[in-house]
């Protein structure tokens, strides 16, 4: 599947990250290594305190790295003497959602272009209308997020992100606070809205079958200190339905990851523990 | 310095940021630190050297030097330590007596819902009535002056403790409630193990912030109806010209209630332990 | 977590017979539970499953005794329900640990306040049962130090030192993250198959559903009611390997097909939120059927 | 004002106040009762086309104080909630700023406002700004650190979305701040209108020639007690009416929050 689009190459090359809060040394990250194609969709999985958002807030410039460096279509974008700037063409999806509680859902979805100056209101708001039609969510825009229920708010942030045409657009595990049902119409939503216009995404996820379902690369990693454990191309045809989530080649996949994050999720949860016990 | 400096005027503010200036001072960064020296050394800087300046309306505020020479003179006579005592005995008394009165009326009527409703309208009409205006009935109804300035100082600290309590007790999580009757509390565990340990925070924050409104009522009173005490002795001071002395007594106050309320706070800590550990 | 079951779950049967129940005034009521008669068997793991928003909760909290049904009755072994007590007790999924209370304290706060027990017995068993879920060296610990999944077995000591007849459990595992989750439910089947204490759970989560459940009750949309009885008859001790076999797929498929029948009647009346759950039923069906 | 399904009780329970009022005063002059002035007498003169002591409803002098009163608070309130919040907001936005201004007012927060008579009678000419300036203080300090508090209360997530969206630094401010710290500037400004009122009676007292605390105190002086019992109940009135027009704001500013609320 050749890429389409031009824009979004993502290297990351041995980034590394390390914080000491009050003198002791946590190595979030060590020795991070990849190379995302633009136009694909990657997905990182694995335990808690892997490092995942850490390496996800260094590409969205909200971090910086202390080793390595990270490249977007080959122009340097973060290394450690050079602080990266957020912008719009990195668009982050948080965890908790981030839409702004004040304004309105229309207001949301079109602020992107409209705040940077590129887009009148007008022109914003009939593309923004058409994107969150797709996504299912006509005739909500004069409503306030705090009246929306979890998955809606998800599709509203997503086409908030979108609007931009970011050349990579990062989920941090964006449908963890859905139930399982919910999760399943939103993220057959995102697969529409990525068939339709496929750019680069950095998705974050605990969900290994939800890692399996939306990838083209899953990045398996470890914890303490967070290295890349294994990557895999899931090499099935777009668009893709639910219906593949029974197929042998899928669930082949998915054991494979499975095997490797179990024992690693119970180091993490031991790890965890012993920690809050000090 | 140790934060990264952000190249931008604005970093996000940091969600922790202390408020209080105890706490303030605790977790001030190097930058705060030097600010908040130059900050106050410039303004007393800028007080001292107002009259040969020419500073518009502070000419005939007497300088720091004079302030500094007139404590020392204040300080060295029992007038001065005679007033503070006196008017710590008042606000210890108004104080006390309004949170022995306060607190338990406050946990009744949370507990019983027809008392509640009986009694917090005429809570309602009486609490708008600032405290000062009071003054008048209290040296009527009261037999001496001394218990009249007691009275309203504890008018000032009750109205404010009283809701506290009422809020905290009546805001309890229903679910709480639900475990500890499924458990098999009698009214009794009901009452000391769940409900007031639940209410403690609330009535710390309207202990704290009684004390205040103690301090202000007490210079209120002093300065009206009082003939001894430190409110007097500021309008005392104020109307024989004596406008160092005056200042000297309005920082006293200040300290006076600034150390009281974070007394207060600190026990409000060790009561609630668990708030500590967030 | 080894080692024979320190305790005897006390266990009875839970009988709910043809109960209504409704909110609001004789103006406007609105009836959440209509005609809904059920039983969870003396020492099984019976699973509550339904579209969200169809009154699960509500029954939970009938059956634990803090809300009285408008009509019909629930009784546990013959005796009817009328107030909470320490024989069903009840995990929610916000968690309801004290947070004034260390995890100990939290823990002891049944017999002490019972009175049954000394205080040295009482200790003894607290002591025991916080080794048993693991949380032994956090026993000092206030609940807001603890993870979520330890606050979950925190609380599931809470109640289960009082030896319940029937453990009532609503969607308890809802906010973990996916590795906690599927842990605790391993955790919580090993702990069910050392006690085969009567257990009464409810989630919105089929996988969760199946893997924990001897009867699976599907219940109906709102006024909810009960719709099928499946059998869940998976060996003992089970694990996530009964993923894999077919009669899971083919079990999940004939539940989600109860499952979407109902949610899409009701899809015309309820609201753009309850949208998604149809749509998410029509999705997870076609997953299953391959 | 909490919601009490039953209303009634509250009349019952207001009625037995003024029940009590009668009984131990006018009735019984029970002891020390005896000095304060009676109900019936206050309510008479009150609604007395002619009062005694020349403050009645239907008198001029009674809507002078008021008004005078009225306008020196809500002039005091709008340049404090003004200058307050954009302090307050300067704070919240800017760390230096923040750095150079938190200091001193921490230093002179704890101050009592009445302890500031004296200075703001020596800095202020004439007799109608000391106590203007004083109502103003008493709101001025509680409006600039809630307003702060306001804004140290939002989320990052919400800054780093606008950041990343492209949002310029005035964008920033007027969408993610101001919004942002509105509800605790409400709270701040309920406490700021009851701090007016109280700063405003008290500075009328020590040097006021007209107003609802002048007038009380020299009710009080010249034994003209039920007079002083008109002016409380006044006070008491538009004290609680000035608070419900700030909550009245509040709900019309925020729609979010209150659809919010009763929406899901």
């Amino acid at each position: 599947m050749e890429a389409r689009t031009r824009s979004g190459s993502l290297s990351i090359r041995n980034v590394g990250k390390v914080y000491n809060p009050g003198g002791a040394k946590v190595v979030a990250l060590e020795d991070i290594s990849v190379e995302i194609r633009a136009g694909s969709f990657c997905v990182f999985v694995g335990p808690s305190g892997c490092g995942k958002t850490t390496l996800l807030n260094t590409v969205a410039g909200f971090d910086t790295v202390t080793a390595g460096e990270i490249y977007l279509d080959n122009v340097l974008l973060s290394a450690p003497e050079h602080a990266p700037q957020p912008g719009s063409d990195r668009i982050v999806v948080f965890q908790n959602g981030s839409l702004f509680p004040w304004k309105t859902v229309l207001w949301n979805a079109v602020c992107g272009p409209v705040q940077q100056g590129r887009m009148k209101y007008a022109e914003a708001a009939a593309h923004a209308r058409e994107l969150l039609a797709r996504v299912g969510l006509k005739g909500i825009e004069a409503q306030y997020p705090g009246e929306l229920s979890g998955g809606m708010k998800r599709r509203v942030e997503i086409v908030r992100a979108l609007i931009n045409e970011p050349k990579i657009l990062l989920l941090d595990e964006p449908f963890r606070a859905l139930d399982a049902l919910t999760k399943s119409v939103v993220q057959e939503y995102l697969l529409e809205l990525y068939d339709l216009v496929p750019r680069t995404v950095f998705f974050i996820t605990h969900d290994v079958e939800e890692a399996v379902f939306l990838a083209d690369t899953v990045i398996v990693m470890t914890t303490r200190p967070g290295r890349i454990l294994k990557i895999l191309n899931v090499d099935m045809e777009r668009p893709r339905t639910h219906r593949i989530l029974t197929s042998e080649r899928f669930l082949a996949i998915e054991n494979e990851i499975r095997a490797a994050i179990h024992d690693e999720a119970r180091k993490a949860f031991e790890a965890g523990e012993r920690e809050l016990a000090a | 310095m140790t934060a990264v400096p952000s190249t931008r005027l604005h970093r996000p503010p940091r969600p922790a940021f202390a408020v209080g200036m105890m706490r303030w001072l605790r977790a001030g960064s190097n930058l705060e630190w030097a600010l908040a020296i130059i900050s106050i050394v410039g303004l007393i800087l800028l007080w001292e050297y107002a009259r040969p300046l020419g500073v518009p309306g502070l000419e005939n505020v007497p300088p720091p030097s004079e302030v500094i020479r007139a404590s020392a003179k204040l300080l060295s006579s029992d007038i001065y330590w005679q007033a503070w005592g006196l008017s710590l005995r008042r606000v210890a008394i108004g104080f006390l007596a309004a949170q022995i009165l306060g607190v338990p009326l406050g946990l009744a009527l949370a507990m019983n819902r027809t008392a509640l409703d009986t009694i917090f309208p005429v809570v309602e009409i009486l609490r708008p009535i600032p405290p000062v205006a009071w003054i008048p009935v209290a040296i009527i109804f009261w037999p001496t002056r001394e218990l009249s300035v007691v009275f309203i100082v504890f008018l000032g600290a009750f109205w404010i403790v009283l809701l506290n309590t009422i809020g905290g007790a009546g805001s309890i999580d229903v679910n709480y409630r639900r475990a500890a009757q499924s458990l098999g509390s009698m009214p009794r565990d009901m009452f000391w193990r769940i409900i007031l340990p639940a209410t403690i925070p609330s009535i710390v924050i309207g202990m704290a912030v009684g004390m205040g409104l103690a301090w202000e009522m007490l210079v209120a009173a002093e300065m009206v109806a009082g003939n001894t005490g430190l409110g007097y002795l500021l309008w005392q001071s104020f109307e024989i010209n004596a406008i160092p002395q005056c200042i000297v007594c309005m920082v006293s106050i200040g300290i006076a209630g600034f150390l009281s309320s974070e007394i207060i706070r600190q026990l409000g800590r060790y009561a609630a332990p668990w708030q500590r550990q967030q | 977590m080894s080692g024979s079951s320190i305790w005897k779950g006390a266990t009875a049967e839970v009988v709910v017979d043809s109960l209504y129940k409704s909110y609001g005034d004789e103006f406007n009521s609105k009836l959440v539970i209509e005609n809904c008669s059920l039983t969870a068997q003396k020492g099984r793991f019976t699973v509550l499953i339904g579209p969200s928003g169809c009154g699960k909760t509500t029954l939970v909290n009938l059956i634990a005794g803090y809300e009285r049904p408008t009509r019909g009755r629930i009784s546990v072994d013959g005796v009817e329900v009328r107030a909470p007590s320490s024989d069903r007790l009840a995990v929610f999924q916000e968690s309801a640990l004290f947070p004034w209370m260390s995890v100990f304290d939290n823990v002891m706060y049944g017999p002490s306040v019972q009175r049954k027990l000394s205080a040295v017995q009482a200790k003894e068993e607290s002591t025991a049962l916080l080794a048993r879920v693991g949380l032994l060296e956090f026993r000092d610990k206030y609940p807001n130090q603890l993870s979520g999944g330890m606050q979950r077995r925190a609380e599931l000591a809470r109640a289960l030192i009082n030896k319940p007849d029937v453990l009532l459990m609503d969607e308890p595992f809802r906010g973990l993250d996916a590795m906690t989750r599927q842990l605790m439910q391993e955790y919580l089947t090993h702990l069910f198959e050392t006690s085969a204490q009567t257990i009464l759970f409810v989630t919105s989560e089929i996988d969760e559903a199946i893997l924990l459940a001897d009867t699976l009750i599907v219940l109906s949309r709102a006024p909810a009611s009960t719709k099928a009885v499946f059998a869940v008859d998976f060996s003992r001790p089970r694990g996530i390997e009964i993923f894999k076999s077919a009669r899971y797929s083919d079990l999940k498929a004939e539940i989600l097909d109860t499952l979407f029948e109902e949610a899409a009647g009701a899809f015309s009346s309820a609201s753009r939120a309850y949208a998604e759950t149809v749509e998410g039923y029509a999705l997870q069906r076609s997953r299953t059927s391959s | 004002m909490l919601r009490s399904p039953r209303p009634y009780l509250g009349f019952l329970g207001i009625g037995t106040f003024f029940l009590a009022w009668y009984v131990l005063v006018d009735a019984t002059h029970f002891w020390r009762f005896r000095e304060l002035p009676g109900f019936v007498s206050s309510v008479r003169e009150w609604v007395n086309p002619n009062p005694v002591y020349g403050i009645s409803l239907f008198t001029s002098d009674y809507y002078l104080h008021i008004w005078s009163s009225l306008y020196r608070v809500f002039g005091a309130f709008a340049v404090a909630t003004l200058l307050g919040t954009t302090i307050g907001i300067l704070m919240g936005w800017s760390r230096i700023f923040c750095g150079l201004t938190f200091p001193i007012l921490e230093l002179l927060r704890p101050i009592p406002i009445l302890a500031w008579i004296p200075l703001a009678i020596i800095l202020l000419p004439g007799r109608e700004l000391p106590i203007i300036g004083l109502t103003f203080l008493a709101a001025f300090f509680v409006t600039i650190l809630n307003t702060l508090l306001g804004v140290r209360s939002i989320d990052p997530v919400y800054f780093r979305a606008a950041r990343s969206l492209g949002f310029s630094e005035l964008g920033i401010l007027a969408h993610v701040i101001v919004p942002g710290a509105l509800p605790y500037i409400f709270v701040g400004l309920q406490i700021a209108m009851g701090a007016c009122w109280f700063s405003l009676v008290a500075a009328e007292i020590a040097s006021g020639q007209a107003g609802l605390g002048y007038e009380v105190w020299q009710a009080y002086y010249y034994v003209q007690f039920e007079t002083m019992v008109i002016i409380m109940a006044t006070l008491g009135f538009l004290g609680y009416v000035s608070s419900a027009l700030v909550r009245l704001v509040a709900r019309r500013l925020m729609r979010w929050r209150t659809r919010a609320l009763a929406g899901v």
